[in-house]
């Protein structure tokens, strides 16, 4: 099984979309690469669960293809698109044991007893199922039930994607990163395409490696988490990654300076002239902007934030509000601080969206 | 005007569920709940607003003995973590409910809830009914309505934990704002511990319904009395390693020992617990000065501001915090590096033994 | 079976065989007796409403009419308001021999009418209350209020437990909170729960003839003294029985969406 | 989820159920226990007459004996061969009922009418519609070559009851078995379809089990009535042809009412009365485990 490609995918509700905004998902143009972990990131209600399920079937795209290889499968109906899916909370077969659950898809398939059996067993010894086979599923703790839903789409020699809809809703908060470690080993042991649906950037960022970060049904980036990161292409992708987001500041650009309420800021690359009324905005994170005793900008503190491994000061330049890094060796802060901006993380936003300068 | 939990005990069943609770709140302060699930946080909380009566000890509100007193009579408002509203009334109503109850004139009510909306930012919801909104609407409405009845203690049942992760960081930040100027006593319950360092105020750490240290939150954060509550107080969890001092020489498991701790070097001879949170480990090559151990990535954790690198050191697998986004492969050896300035030492009763102070900068 | 075109026919085939029976009767009812007699035609020949018209003019079908409107209307409000704090006490509360007393009104509501009729006739000959509405309205409230007991509980189950206590906390009494918060609450499970009274005491016939002999005989008595006195007017009978059906089929399609639940003693 | 407290003071919501119901169903008991271990030579005048009721009762060989045991086998082949029908056929049409759009709505009030009919007039309509000069199902049945009459063969007057508890009653089940249904979450069926499930698979394995609670009321729900029924064979057959369809209930009426034989009727009431007694709390038992063991 090759990749997934959606062509120009689009999905309003009716199917009569009269104007932009009647769109649950707006047009969208982009395959997904096998063997890939692919992140669905956004607020609720920004389409990411019609985007899965439109992947898995249950849902009929008013508009566009979709691809599995090269084969337009948007009408075909899920059982046949050999898909996997873990749900949000946890759906096994009660009446069954562990392996019977495994075997389920296998037996549906008529396929021989000791090639299931094996098979079973293989998949039991990877998500540490092992133990519990011969117990009665109901009886297990929720994590333990995601693995053997999991499981079910991992038998299966045929599968092609594996999609995941916030599968750690329901999981205690102590047991999440261990099941997020075993998502991320079983996706380096298989060689799948797997679709990760959530809100929270923490299982995104280190489940996936390529995130789609998606807000009011369009999705606004896709890639790798250090992308994300280091080089946000949307202010929404500022704010919504990285706790806190990114600092933005209203400000009018020349060459390789930026004039923020009066201060000067070198920027790490040189742009053409944008004057202030064009909605320029300049964006820095506050990991890359830290108090100093040297020189650099003086702004009021409004407010000391120390949480535990690091201080984080609120701080306005001008009448521009920021957020800035108190380094460890400072001791006390008084209520005017010099702050260095890292040129290199410095990003400029046009209308939100990043423009990208020329390297100095 | 402080609110005292005197010897509170709480059976369930025959289960002693919490276990002989000893706390006194000082009016106008924020006091954060810090414990895992099934912690008692939310049966202290039950208990503190009347809703359960305590097996054992007394509550004092105001020097006055409440522990017999119904909850309706008590100056007391609660927010849950499923935002409890009631359907059948507008957002309005849902906020005017408690001044409704006790009376208060028509206007005042008016401007009392008018000023709630605006704060919490629920103007033009105020005709809506509770099922049209969404869960941060729903929530601030609850909040909102805990906020007009001006009690003097008000109990937030980790109030957040429903909500999207960005609406999460919003409202904590409002939250401590919003209840500052109305000198109520503040509780508020979490599973989180960035929760309870962000909002600052003091910190009761719990852990099985037993209260294991009390204090202003960075002091509990950075020195912990015993190890459950350093344990409590970590995320990702705490690092550990055993170790056993024989006359100067400091025995790591196997054969392995290590250089001067200085953290030890007045300590009885004896086996402890070295502990130390993820911040004070970092990844590179050995520095000089620095406890280090050499272990394979295990997974790396990338939580959009910071990463951090699982490693499987034999004796354990610990946690380091890289800022910023770093990808380390799984397998790859890397070298851990101990800051020994800011380590915990425990006996074996997890009473923290170190003399000195650890640095970090004070509050 | 799946829900592809032939589950569907079946459905619609097995409607229809359940709605013929009825549509039979509807027709007598619209026919004379002599058209009846002619022959097995399925369209009635000529229609007529005469029978109806009979009915409404004949005082005793009038009275009977109105004497079953009224005990039944009178047992369901008594039904309904008696059950109402007992379903929140057995929802909300353990208490000593809860789960005896909830036994013992299972057993009420499926005890055998029959049972019963003999020494209905007796207690309420000698309480003075035979042949009176009072009679059958209590005589019904044997398994009239179990039901709504049981229906109501399952009802105030939906209610989360955290809105009585956020009431109390705001400050209400337990009856300002019951009447002003929780009972609009349970305003459907009310309607449901009524609906449902009404049904099992309307379609109830033991007791109700047993209880009664002329001053408070209910229609369905009138009814089977028209079968046996005047001998076989089919017509007559058939627009009775189709009359006896309007309140059920009136009242049904507002609580459509709960019938499940209803008959299901609210346990769905 | 919080548990519920223990308070006492509920006993106050309570007593208000405890009176009513009290004064339509302690007194009637007594009254029928009094009657139970007492006979009478007629004009008012009872004596003694301990358990010989109860004794000749349960002894097949007494004339009263052997009149209550056939009553008694009667009425349980009647609700066996009801509940067989009913429960099996209610599942599979509320599995054929459409699950959404306007026809939902429509279908659910059509199940629902026969039950709305009170049950004398449910009487009066198969009592005309079995009859073959002017009943569409006597007619048709006789037009098959059928010697079917109701009032004289036995085998057709026990039949017709059972069909009429079938069309009477059948769409209870289905109403319950398909609010069951519709309690299973959509993701389960998902889930079944991309284990690639039959449809079979999906039934015994999502939805039976599902099911369970609802159908454990049900068969209680159908059991008690059928055990109970009175009005419809009153009404059609009178408990004849001789007594092929004089089921407990009938019996106990001509007993009790017509013969006004105290005694013998208040001792049959009681074993009746016990009987349902055994049958609700076995099924009392049933649902509180299954609520207990959470859903299933």
């Amino acid at each position: 099984m090759t990749s997934i490609t959606l062509d120009r995918i689009a999905h309003a509700y009716g199917g009569k979309p009269r104007s932009e905004s009647d769109y649950q998902l707006k047009p969208f143009q982009h395959v997904w690469e096998q063997g890939f972990a692919y992140a669905l990131l956004g607020p609720s209600g920004c389409g990411k669960t019609t985007l899965l399920n439109i992947i898995s079937g249950l849902v009929i795209p008013s508009e566009g293809r979709l691809l599995f290889g090269d084969k337009d499968v948007t009408h075909l109906p899920t059982e046949q698109r050999n898909i996997a899916q873990v749900f949000q909370f946890p759906v096994i077969y009660d009446t069954m044991t562990v392996a019977e659950n495994l075997a389920f898809p296998l037996k549906n398939r008529r396929l021989a007893k000791p090639v299931i059996d094996r098979r079973v067993a293989e998949i039991a010894k990877m998500l540490d199922l092992s133990a519990d086979l011969n117990r009665r599923a109901r009886g297990l703790t929720a994590d333990a039930k995601q693995k053997i839903s999991l499981g079910r789409g991992l038998v299966r020699s045929d599968v092609s994607a594996v999609l995941f809809d916030e599968p750690l809703t329901v999981i205690d908060p102590a047991l999440k990163w261990e099941l997020r470690s075993k998502l991320k080993s079983v996706h380096r042991a298989l060689d799948l395409l797997m679709i990760y649906v959530t809100h929270d950037q923490t299982e995104a960022l280190t489940f996936a490696d390529k995130v789609v970060v998606m807000n009011d049904g369009r999705a606004v980036q896709i890639g790798a988490p250090a992308d994300l990161f280091y080089r946000p292409e949307h202010t929404f992708v500022g704010y919504f990654i990285g706790s806190p987001g990114m600092n933005f500041m209203p400000a009018a650009v020349k060459g390789d300076r930026a004039d923020v309420a009066g201060f000067e800021v070198r920027l790490g690359a040189i742009y053409r002239d944008l004057s202030s009324d064009q909605s320029v905005q300049v964006g820095v994170r506050p990991e890359f902007v830290s108090a100093t005793s040297g020189p650099g900008l003086p702004a009021q503190v409004r407010r000391v934030v120390d949480l535990g491994r690091k201080r984080l000061a609120h701080v306005t330049l001008g009448n521009h509000p920021l957020v800035v890094g108190i380094p460890r060796e400072m001791e006390g802060v008084g209520d005017v601080v010099n702050i260095s901006i890292d040129p290199a993380n410095t990003h400029v936003y046009v209308a939100d969206i990043r423009v990208q300068g020329t390297a100095p | 005007m402080t609110f005292v939990l005197d010897h509170i005990g709480f059976d369930v069943g025959g289960v002693r569920v919490i276990d002989d609770v000893c706390l006194t709140f000082q009016p106008a302060s924020l006091n954060v709940l810090l414990g895992p699930t099934l912690a008692g946080k939310t049966t202290i909380m039950r208990l503190m607003a009347g809703l359960d009566q305590p097996t054992t000890g007394r509550l004092l509100h105001y020097g006055q003995d409440v522990t017999g007193t119904p909850v309706r009579k008590r100056s007391v408002a609660m927010v849950y973590q499923q935002f409890i509203n009631y359907p059948s009334l507008t957002v309005y109503e849902n906020i005017a409910s408690p001044l409704r109850v006790a009376g208060v004139a028509k206007s005042q009510i008016d401007t009392r809830v008018r000023e709630a909306a605006r704060v919490l930012r629920l103007e033009n919801l105020l005709q809506r009914m509770p099922g049209q909104l969404s869960g941060g609407q729903q929530q601030r409405t609850a909040i909102a309505r805990a906020l007009v009845k001006r009690a003097e203690l008000v109990l937030l049942d980790e109030p957040l934990a429903n909500l999207d992760y960005k609406l999460r960081e919003e409202l904590r930040e409002e939250l401590p704002r919003i209840f500052s100027h109305t000198g109520a006593i503040l509780i508020y319950a979490t599973t989180e511990p960035s929760e309870a360092l962000l909002l600052a105020g003091s910190t009761v750490t719990l852990s099985q319904g037993r209260v294991t240290q009390f204090g202003p939150t960075a002091k509990v954060y950075r020195e912990p009395a015993h190890i459950d509550a350093a344990r409590v107080f970590s995320d990702p969890p705490l690092n550990e390693l055993p170790i056993a001092k024989h006359n100067e020489t400091i025995a790591v498991q196997q054969d392995r020992s290590l250089g001067r701790v200085n953290a030890l070097s007045h300590l009885p001879d004896g086996t402890y617990c070295l502990a130390f949170r993820a911040d004070a480990a970092s990844i590179g090559p050995a520095a000089t000065g620095e406890l280090n151990f050499s272990g394979a990535v295990l997974v790396t954790e990338i939580s959009g501001s910071e990463s951090f690198i699982h490693v499987d050191v034999g004796i354990g697998t610990w946690v380091c915090l890289v800022s910023g986004v770093h990808d380390w492969a799984p397998g790859q050896t890397v070298t851990v590096n101990i800051d020994p300035t800011r380590v915990f030492i425990f006996d074996t009763s997890g009473q923290r033994v170190q003399a000195n102070v650890v640095q970090g900068a004070e509050a | 079976m799946r829900n592809g075109t032939v589950p569907k026919i079946l459905f619609v085939f097995y409607l229809v065989v359940l709605m013929l029976p009825i549509y039979w009767l509807i027709k007598m009812s619209l026919q004379t007796n002599t058209d009846i007699m002619s022959g097995l035609t399925l369209f009635p020949r000529n229609l007529t409403f005469e029978k109806y018209v009979a009915i409404f003019n004949d005082p005793t079908w009038v009275h009977a009419f109105g004497v079953s409107l009224s005990y039944v209307a009178i047992n369901t409000v008594i039904s309904v308001a008696v059950a109402l704090p007992a379903a929140y006490a057995f929802n909300r509360y353990y208490f000593i021999g809860d789960k005896h007393l909830f036994f013992w009104l299972l057993t009420n509501l499926m005890a055998p009418a029959a049972v019963f009729a003999m020494p209905f006739f007796q207690l309420y000959y000698a309480v003075g209350l035979f042949d009176s509405i009072w009679a059958v309205v209590l005589a019904h409230c044997l398994f009239n209020v179990p039901l709504a007991v049981w229906i109501l509980e399952g009802f105030v189950g939906g209610v989360p437990r955290e809105i009585d206590e956020t009431a109390a906390i705001d400050g209400y009494s337990f009856p300002g909170f019951f009447i002003r918060i929780f009972l609009p609450l349970i305003a459907n499970g009310i309607g449901v729960t009524a609906f449902f009274c009404f049904m099992f005491s309307w379609v109830e016939q033991l007791l109700a003839t047993t209880l009664t002999s002329t001053h408070a005989l209910p229609f369905a008595a009138v009814m089977t003294r028209a079968y046996s006195v005047s001998g076989m007017d089919w017509s007559l009978l058939a627009a009775a029985g189709v009359l006896t059906m309007i309140p059920g089929a009136f009242v049904i399609w507002f609580v459509r969406n709960h019938i499940a639940k209803g008959f299901a003693l609210g346990r769905v | 989820m919080i548990d519920k407290p223990v308070n006492n003071r509920a006993w106050f919501f309570v007593l208000p159920v405890l009176g009513v119901v009290l004064f339509s169903s302690i007194i009637p008991v007594m009254t029928v226990v009094n009657y139970s271990v007492q006979d009478t030579m007629g004009a008012n005048s009872f004596f003694w007459n301990g358990d010989q009721w109860f004794r000749d009762l349960l002894n097949p060989t007494t004339t009263i004996g052997a009149r209550f045991n056939d009553a008694l086998f009667r009425t349980l082949a009647f609700s066996l061969a009801c509940l067989l029908i009913e429960v099996p056929l209610g599942i599979a049409l509320a599995l054929c009922a459409p699950r959404k759009g306007w026809a939902v709505g429509i279908s659910l009030v059509v199940i629902a009418l026969p039950m709305l009919i009170p049950w004398n007039v449910v009487g009066t309509i198969w009592q005309i519609f079995t009859r073959e000069d002017i009943g569409l199902f006597g007619a048709a049945l006789v037009g098959l070559g059928l010697h079917y009459n109701v009032t004289q063969e036995p085998i057709s007057a026990w039949m017709t009851i059972v069909v009429i508890d079938v069309w009477h009653w059948t769409p209870l089940v289905i109403l319950l078995s398909y609010a069951g249904l519709r309690a299973i979450p959509d993701a389960y069926y998902q889930a079944a379809r991309i284990d690639g499930a039959s449809r079979w698979a999906v039934f015994f394995n999502i939805e039976l089990p599902k099911l369970q609670k609802v159908l454990v009321i049900a068969v209680l729900l159908r059991f008690m009535q059928t055990f109970m029924i009175y009005t419809e064979p009153f009404v059609v057959t009178g408990g004849g042809p001789g007594s092929a369809t004089t089921f407990l209930s009938i019996d106990l009426d001509k007993i009790a009412l017509g013969q006004v034989d105290l005694g013998n009727a208040a001792a049959m009431s009681l074993v009746y009365y016990l009987i349902t007694l055994t049958v609700c709390w076995i099924f009392f038992t049933i649902m509180t485990q299954l609520e207990r063991r959470g859903d299933v």
